[in-house]
């Protein structure tokens, strides 16, 4: 059940690694954060540390902030495409690269036996990681901080393995961390926008040597 | 001691100006002329003593500088220096580099005086000088560490010494042999005689020692040429020891023999002079490296 | 002790007072002269009170720093540093009175004085401190200061170039002294020098390739001699007077001290040092000869000088690993001689050379003549110090070299040894003394004698007396030492004692080394020449004095016609062609009534300006490039950086 | 005590907020400031570590905190001064920010629990953000944008670095696992080591990227070439020292869990890294404030290799983090002088600066001076000390490396000052002149730094042998 999750989630990594339309990229994210929040419950079952983690994921990463990031796509009135510096084909090749190599490294690293069967820790890096592509071969502000969105999924599924093991407060601090920093960026992202009526980033160069 | 020095002086003296006159007189016969007497250096000598001076209103107190270092370093230097089998009156370890010093000291004031005057002419003459003087310098450098080598001492008195007479038969002569050719073309060059220079040209281009001293007159030029004099005997004298080595205790016959060896050497430089050509500049230093080579050769034999 | 570190604080703050003074008012520099003769008083105080006594001064208090500790000791060797130290130090201030006074200088005239003092007092420092942190921070002030010395015109653009490769150099070589100091004092935790003789020679070749560029660049030993003909020809006269006479020494000094340290020499460091020195001294004067500049003339002669001094000083080296007392006495001996006879006599050839750019406004050759006429002091003051540098009897220049060519013939008594090659010092000596005098007979005839080349010379004056008597002191300081050498032989022969550890040395007396005899004929070369110079001046006093020079049948004569300094050296640098690649322009005569035709030459530095300065502008070239490539803009590219930095680590770590 | 620390800033920072005046609120700064500094005293001298369950004060953080809350008081006092130059600006954003960063600050040196460590941490960069965008133009958008983007990448790797060493523990069987320092350290040997080593890359690169080690430093030019010269100062001396001590920590629980040799090597890799990429970018450099970033690039890797080096060097290392921050403080205090002073920090058009600023340019010669590790100076000692553990350890390769790329840099930074501050007077069309508020501080930074250099106090010593020494611990 729980794998069966994550691989939905790996999936929708690609999914957005590989669509071009701005807008569905937004929505994947949305949807894999919903579908994280199901996470502890299905790997603790219901418990209320579970619950209240599940619905603090679902508020943040499948509501609010999906829903800033696309007040900001129409406030700034950008085009809908992704505009990738290198074409989808190679992202998606490149994402399979990371996955594959998440998978290798997940094997180095010794897991408790109450995880023994599960595809956690290759499916939190794998997520990771392609949310580094993301952040990486996107053009866009907003799809960086999509990409930073994505980065956290990542972190958030291997720290449901924890979420046992460890108080509360550090997932606390995820979501917090998670909804400031990316307020943060939303503002300025606004700032950026209201400066270059753009959100590309490629004009965000000047400083250089 | 006092005594010897007197001695080596009154020799100095005495017999300075007549190797010129005999080389003159050489020269003469062997362009079939009579030539001047023998003593027609120390007549002009005389002559320029009684005349009285003139100095061009460039020059200076440094100007007269110049006769005077260039007839006290003679007269110094050759106390350090055997006349043939009389011995050296001073001798000291490291006197030999007192030695070449000294002639440098010597050519430092003749070159300033020289350029006192603020003739382009004299200045060449000056810089030609030093230039020569440059690459003859460690040509004799490496004569003296020769003859230093196989005397195994510091002092010319030594180097001078007795041993060199039976050092001409062992493997030693050879370098020997090597080293009085380059001392006598240091001799020359020093002296400027021909090939190097031409004493009595009358085409200042051509001058390098004789240039120098354009502007002296009277006594002052007698001092130069008594001191150059006084130069080619003392450097002679190192020459004449090196190639008779004799030793045959008795004073009288010990300076006959050098006083022979002496104007022998005269004769030679005479022929010298009359059958060379005078080198184009641009050639000289190539003769003065070529002669530094054959020292160092001497060199490298008496070492290994 | 108390008169050292009085010295020390006396000449360090000597400047201090001058910054309350007005920017106008005279007090301020006579007060800092006034701090100054004390400090060089009590110092020689001290030097006095350690060679008279056999004892050597030396303290040592902790110090609250990490390896620090407050150890000063003063001993034969630092005395030899010291005492030309004092002279100069305190001759240069009395003469900066006329030369930089206040009220000329209103803008850096204060600056000058700080630095000048502060610059003495750290010398003085690190010349007797004995612990790594001390020695580090007297070295680092001394450069620092030397640094706002040679900026003191700072608006000039040659000048700030000056500053900039003299700070670049100085720094470089005192981080190898950082690492020097570091492996000298890691298995020791307070870093205070070793005794002498101590450490063991093996494995610390390092070490002394550490020193030898540390000390070498603060020396200016060739290859390393970038900044010196820079700096030398920026700095005020006394300024460079004390840099060029005092503060290269201190790279000597640590040479010296360091090779001390050692129980056994490894006759490889004593070739290197003679190898070195023999290429300073004779490029060193080389390029001096290619020179118009006065004082970068002069700079160039303290290579070749600091290249006599490094071949003495690996002679003793030589001596050292050879085992022969008589070659580590001589060239030991000769070695700290010729430093206190250079400091001397080439702080007195700054000065005067001071005094000549003083007097025309200029530091070109080509714009002197005939100054000698019209300042009769300098010029016999400069002469006496040309005399004296070209190593010429009765003068002090003449006894150094000669003791270090006693220790170059000492291999001829031991026949067959490897040790025979050192005898090529002798001639190597001899063409550097021959270069230095046709280089000062050009420098003196062209700028002293003939007549005035330029209208600033015919104007020329006589300087004050404040610059004339620290002048006369120099010179007589020169002829002291070159008429009486005996003077200074115990001090010789102790430092060379106290440097050779437990070889036990002969004296320089005798069939080894007569400095009598030497001081004999000193003796007795002034007193002939000045009885015959006496003569010959009383008989032609009353000569006739109004004709023109003879010019060989030309009738018009023109100051324009005498011989400049380019066509004096011509020569001489044709002969080094192979070596200095000079710049010649002009000098052809073309055609057969050929018109107004110039000669000039001039040569650029061999390193600096043909190596280093490429080399640099091309590498910022290349780092500029791999800039824009790295830095370029992209928050994406900077994400991947950080991404391959995880890789990477993970890769390395998880194995 | 340590808690009122943390707190008051936070309740000036409402303060600020609420009160209307604009002298009062530049004022409010040196007065927390000063306070800030007079209680994080009276932590420190209080004997023994101060050690609470989340928060507490052990050497190393006694260390750090002292040096930033001096650093941050005399920028305090520097900011009433520039802050009367930017009426156009206002005060009203930037003085809660300065305090809130201070507090936060404050928290991350004193967490004992790596979850607080590295909220607090986050904190500081969310606090800082809007300070680098004081000017709010093109350019320190740029900067802002670019400093939150890598940093919060940067600190979302550190938080899955704290997950994996937390998961460590679990597969090493320690249920519940807490992640309060000093329980991890005691039981840091029978930690899973994958997990562990996992978790220290992960960390090190978070923390990494905060602190500017090369190749993670991509941020700094940037950021402190367009903040304001105080909060260039804050980040280069502050920030970047609490982003030191974070990963500390870790090298803390590595050596316990006897794998510190490793750590060593990644540090000492990353730290000639740095001067390396230091030394490519400071030769030729034409914009003062950019090579001072650079220059502190170099410093960071100066701090990683002395770690990395460990014994001496570690004591080195401490010594240098202190000289560090204070010289770090006086450059970028004297930079925004003579930026205000040119209107420019680009060489083209500064020079001359001490003929026109006479303070401000001599200081920022001086600083030079100082931060080139020229005796007497502190960091002369550090550096020197840092040496004489590398070549003690014989490492002698890495030590001439150091020395060599500390030369090149040299060269590069000299040319850069020396032709700012050196030449004739500038004519510029403002009246910016060194006023008292603006030169103090600097001043005084550069006296301690010289103070340090002549005189170490032996309370300082042990202070610092303290510090060291937690890192040496060994199971």
């Amino acid at each position: 059940m729980a794998n069966l999750l994550l691989i939905t989630v790996i999936l929708i990594n690609f999914f957005t690694l590989g669509s071009a339309r701005l807008v569905a990229c937004i929505r994947a994210v949305a949807v894999q954060g919903a579908l994280l929040s199901l996470l502890p419950l299905v790997a603790h079952g219901m418990s209320g540390h579970a619950l209240i983690l599940g619905t603090g994921a679902l508020i943040f990463k499948g509501i609010l902030i999906p829903w800033l990031l696309l007040r900001a796509i129409r406030e700034a009135r950008i085009r809908r495409e992704v505009e990738p510096y290198i074409g989808f084909v190679a992202t998606l090749v490149l994402g399979a690269l990371v996955t594959a190599g998440a998978f290798i490294f997940a094997d180095f690293l010794p897991l408790a036996q109450e995880h023994h069967e599960g595809l956690f820790v290759p499916a939190a890096l794998a997520t990771m990681f392609s949310g580094f592509l993301l952040l990486i071969t996107r053009r866009k502000a907003i799809t960086q901080v999509l990409g930073y969105l994505m980065l956290e999924n990542g972190i958030f599924i291997f720290s449901v393995l924890l979420s046992v093991a460890i108080p509360l407060m550090v997932e606390a601090g995820i979501l917090l961390d998670l909804l400031v920093s990316v307020f943060v960026m939303g503002i300025v992202l606004n700032q950026i926008n209201r400066e270059f009526s753009t959100l590309n980033t490629e004009r965000l160069t000047a400083l250089k040597e | 001691m006092i005594g010897r020095i007197a001695l080596q002086l009154t020799v100095l003296l005495l017999f300075a100006p007549l190797p010129l006159g005999v080389i003159n007189k050489t020269k003469a016969l062997f362009a079939g002329r009579i030539g001047p007497p023998l003593l027609q250096p120390y007549y002009d000598l005389a002559r320029l003593w009684r005349k009285g001076f003139v100095f061009s209103r460039t020059t200076t107190w440094v100007f007269l500088t110049g006769p005077v270092v260039g007839l006290v370093v003679p007269l110094l230097a050759v106390q350090l220096l055997p006349f043939g089998g009389l011995q050296a009156p001073i001798s000291f370890t490291g006197d030999l580099i007192l030695f070449v010093y000294l002639f440098g000291l010597s050519r430092f004031f003749t070159a300033i005086a020289a350029l006192d005057t603020g003739s382009s002419f004299e200045g060449m003459g000056a810089a030609r000088e030093v230039t020569f003087s440059c690459l003859a310098e460690p040509t004799l450098l490496f004569s003296l560490l020769v003859l230093a080598r196989s005397a195994d001492s510091l002092s010319l008195g030594a180097l001078l010494g007795p041993q060199l007479a039976n050092q001409w038969l062992t493997e030693i002569g050879a370098s020997l042999g090597l080293i009085v050719v380059c001392l006598f073309v240091v001799l020359l060059v020093e002296n400027s005689r021909i090939p190097f220079d031409d004493p009595n040209t009358h085409l200042e281009l051509t001058m390098i020692h004789e240039v120098m001293v354009l502007d002296h007159s009277g006594p002052a030029l007698g001092m130069i040429l008594y001191g150059a004099a006084l130069k080619l005997m003392v450097m002679s004298a190192l020459l004449v020891r090196i190639v008779l080595p004799l030793q045959t205790g008795s004073l009288f016959l010990d300076l006959l023999v050098f006083l022979l060896g002496l104007m022998g050497l005269a004769v030679l430089i005479g022929m010298v002079e009359s059958t060379m050509a005078r080198l184009s500049l641009p050639r000289v230093p190539q003769v003065l490296v070529g002669t530094m080579l054959l020292s160092v050769f001497a060199l490298v034999l008496v070492l290994r | 002790m108390m008169w050292l570190v009085g010295s020390i604080l006396l000449t360090s703050l000597a400047g201090v007072p001058g910054l309350f003074y007005r920017r106008e008012g005279s007090g301020g520099e006579r007060f800092a002269c006034g701090l100054i003769l004390a400090g060089c008083g009590s110092g020689l105080i001290a030097v006095a009170l350690t060679l008279l006594s056999d004892n050597v001064i030396q303290f040592a208090i902790p110090w609250s720093m990490p390896g620090g500790v407050l150890a000063l000791r003063l001993d034969a060797i630092t005395a030899a540093f010291l005492l030309p130290l004092f002279l100069v130090v305190a001759t240069g201030a009395v003469y900066g009175l006329g030369y930089w006074p206040q009220h000329n200088n209103p803008g850096n005239g204060r600056n000058l004085r700080l630095f000048y003092g502060l610059i003495s007092g750290a010398m003085i420092l690190l010349l007797s401190a004995r612990n790594g942190v001390l020695f580090l921070m007297a070295w680092e002030i001394m450069a620092l200061a030397g640094f706002f010395l040679i900026i003191t015109e700072e608006h000039k653009e040659e000048v700030r170039r000056a500053g900039f490769i003299y700070l670049i150099a100085t720094h470089t070589g005192t981080l190898a002294l950082f690492a020097l100091f570091a492996l000298l004092g890691h298995n020791s935790e307070s870093l205070l020098f070793p005794d002498m003789g101590t450490l063991p020679a093996a494995g610390s070749s390092l070490i002394f390739l550490l020193g030898l560029f540390g000390f070498g660049m603060k020396a200016g030993l060739m290859p390393m001699h970038i900044w010196l003909p820079g700096a030398h020809a920026a700095a005020p006269s006394h300024a460079s007077a004390l840099l060029s006479g005092i503060m290269i020494k201190t790279g000597i000094y640590g040479l010296v001290r360091m090779t001390s340290f050692f129980t056994e020499i490894p006759a490889w460091w004593g070739w290197t040092l003679l190898i070195l020195g023999a290429i300073s001294g004779i490029f060193g004067v080389a390029l001096a000869i290619a020179q118009h500049d006065i004082k970068r003339l002069l700079a160039y002669h303290s290579v070749e000088n600091i290249g006599i001094i490094t071949l003495g000083l690996g002679l003793a080296l030589l001596g050292r690993s050879y085992n022969q007392p008589a070659l580590v006495l001589l060239g030991l001996s000769g070695c700290l001689l010729h430093v206190v006879n250079h400091a001397l006599f080439k702080s007195l050839l700054f000065l005067s050379a001071g005094s000549v750019i003083h007097a025309v406004g200029s530091r070109e050759i080509d714009h002197f003549g005939g100054l000698l006429k019209r300042q009769r002091w300098t010029g016999l003051y400069f002469l006496g110090g040309a005399v004296a540098i070209s190593g010429l009897p009765p003068f002090n220049g003449f006894v150094s070299e000669w003791l270090i060519y006693l220790g170059a013939f000492q291999p001829i008594h031991h026949p067959g040894s490897s040790l025979s090659f050192a005898l090529l010092t002798a001639p190597a000596l001899a063409v550097i003394g021959v270069l230095a005098l046709a280089c000062f007979v050009k420098i003196f005839g062209i700028s002293f004698l003939g007549e005035p080349r330029s209208s600033g010379a015919a104007k020329a004056h006589e300087a004050p007396r404040t610059m004339l008597w620290p002048m006369g002191f120099l010179l007589l300081a020169c002829i002291w030492i070159g008429l009486l050498p005996t003077s200074l032989r115990p001090l010789l022969e102790r430092a060379a004692t106290d440097w050779s550890g437990n070889l036990t040395l002969p004296k320089l007396t005798g069939n080894l080394a007569p400095l009598s005899a030497i001081s004999v004929a000193g003796w007795l070369v002034l007193g002939l020449l000045l009885f015959i110079g006496w003569l010959l001046h009383r008989q032609s006093a009353q000569a006739s004095r109004d004709i023109g020079t003879w010019g060989c049948g030309y009738q018009f004569p023109a100051m324009r016609m005498q011989y400049t300094s380019s066509s004096f050296a011509d020569s001489l640098v044709r002969l080094f062609r192979f070596g200095l690649w000079s710049k010649r322009h002009g000098g052809q005569v073309r055609g057969l009534f050929p018109g107004r035709e110039e000669f000039s030459s001039h040569t650029p530095d061999l390193v600096l300006d043909r190596a280093l300065t490429p080399a640099f502008t091309g590498l910022a070239w290349l780092f500029r490039w791999l800039r824009s490539l790295i830095q370029n803009g992209i928050a994406a590219i900077y994400l991947l950086y950080i991404a391959l930095t995880l890789i990477v680590l993970l890769t390395l770590l998880l194995r | 005590m340590l808690l009122l620390l943390i707190l008051f800033p936070l309740a000036m920072a409402g303060l600020a907020m609420l009160l209307p005046w604009y002298q009062g609120r530049s004022w409010l700064l040196p007065i927390s400031g000063g306070l800030h500094l007079l209680l994080s005293a009276l932590c420190v001298t209080e004997s023994g570590a101060v050690l609470g369950i989340w928060i507490g004060l052990d050497a190393l953080s006694k260390l750090v905190l002292i040096v930033i809350s001096l650093l941050y008081f005399g920028c305090a006092i520097y900011a009433v001064g520039y802050l009367n130059l930017r009426r156009d600006r206002g005060n009203k954003a930037i003085v809660p920010y300065l305090l809130v960063f201070l507090s936060t600050m404050t928290l991350a040196i004193s967490a004992r629990h790596f979850g607080l460590l590295w909220v607090a941490v986050e904190a500081t960069t969310i606090a800082s953000a809007p300070l680098i965008y004081y000017n709010c133009n093109r350019l320190s958008i740029e900067a802002t944008w670019k400093y939150l983007l890598l940093c919060s990448v940067g600190i979302a790797l550190a938080m899955l670095g704290i997950l994996f060493i937390a998961y460590a523990a679990l597969v090493g069987g320690a249920v519940p696992v807490n992640l309060h320092i000093d329980s991890l350290l005691s039981g840091a040997t029978n930690l899973s080591r994958p997990w562990l080593h996992a978790g220290f890359v992960f960390l090190l690169v978070g923390f990494g990227t905060k602190m500017g080690l090369a190749p993670l430093h991509t941020w700094k030019p940037d950021a402190y070439g367009e903040a304001p010269g105080m909060v260039g100062a804050l980040l280069a001396g502050g920030l970047t020292s609490v982003a030191f001590l974070a990963i500390l920590r870790v090298m803390q629980l590595m050596s316990a869990a006897g794998d510190g040799a490793m750590a060593r090597q990644a540090l000492l890799g990353m730290g000639l890294l740095s001067l390396l990429i230091a030394a490519i970018f400071m030769v030729r450099q034409p914009d003062i404030k950019r090579l001072l970033a650079y220059s502190s690039v170099e410093h960071m890797g100066i701090l990683a290799i002395g770690v990395g080096i460990g014994g001496l060097a570690t004591f080195g290392a401490m010594l240098h983090l202190v000289n560090n921050a204070l010289t770090k403080g006086c450059l970028f205090l004297s930079a925004g002088n003579i930026q205000r002073g040119y209107d420019s920090k680009q060489l083209s058009k500064v020079h001359g600066a001490i003929a026109t600023l006479p303070i401000s340019g001599s200081l920022f010669l001086a600083g030079f001076l100082a931060i080139a590790g020229s005796p007497p100076f502190g960091l002369f000692i550090s550096e020197f000390t840092i040496l004489r553990g590398i070549f003690g350890s014989g490492q002698i390769w890495v030590g001439l490396l150091m020395l060599a790329l500390l030369a090149m840099i040299f060269i590069g930074m000299g040319a850069t000052v020396l032709s700012a501050t050196q030449g004739g007077p500038v004519k510029v069309d403002n009246q910016f002149k060194d006023s008292f508020l603006l030169v103090v501080s600097p001043i005084m930074f550069l006296f301690l730094v010289l103070m340090l250099g002549v005189y170490l106090p032996e309370s300082l010593q042990t202070a610092l042998r303290e510090a060291a020494e937690l890192l040496e611990v060994h199971p």
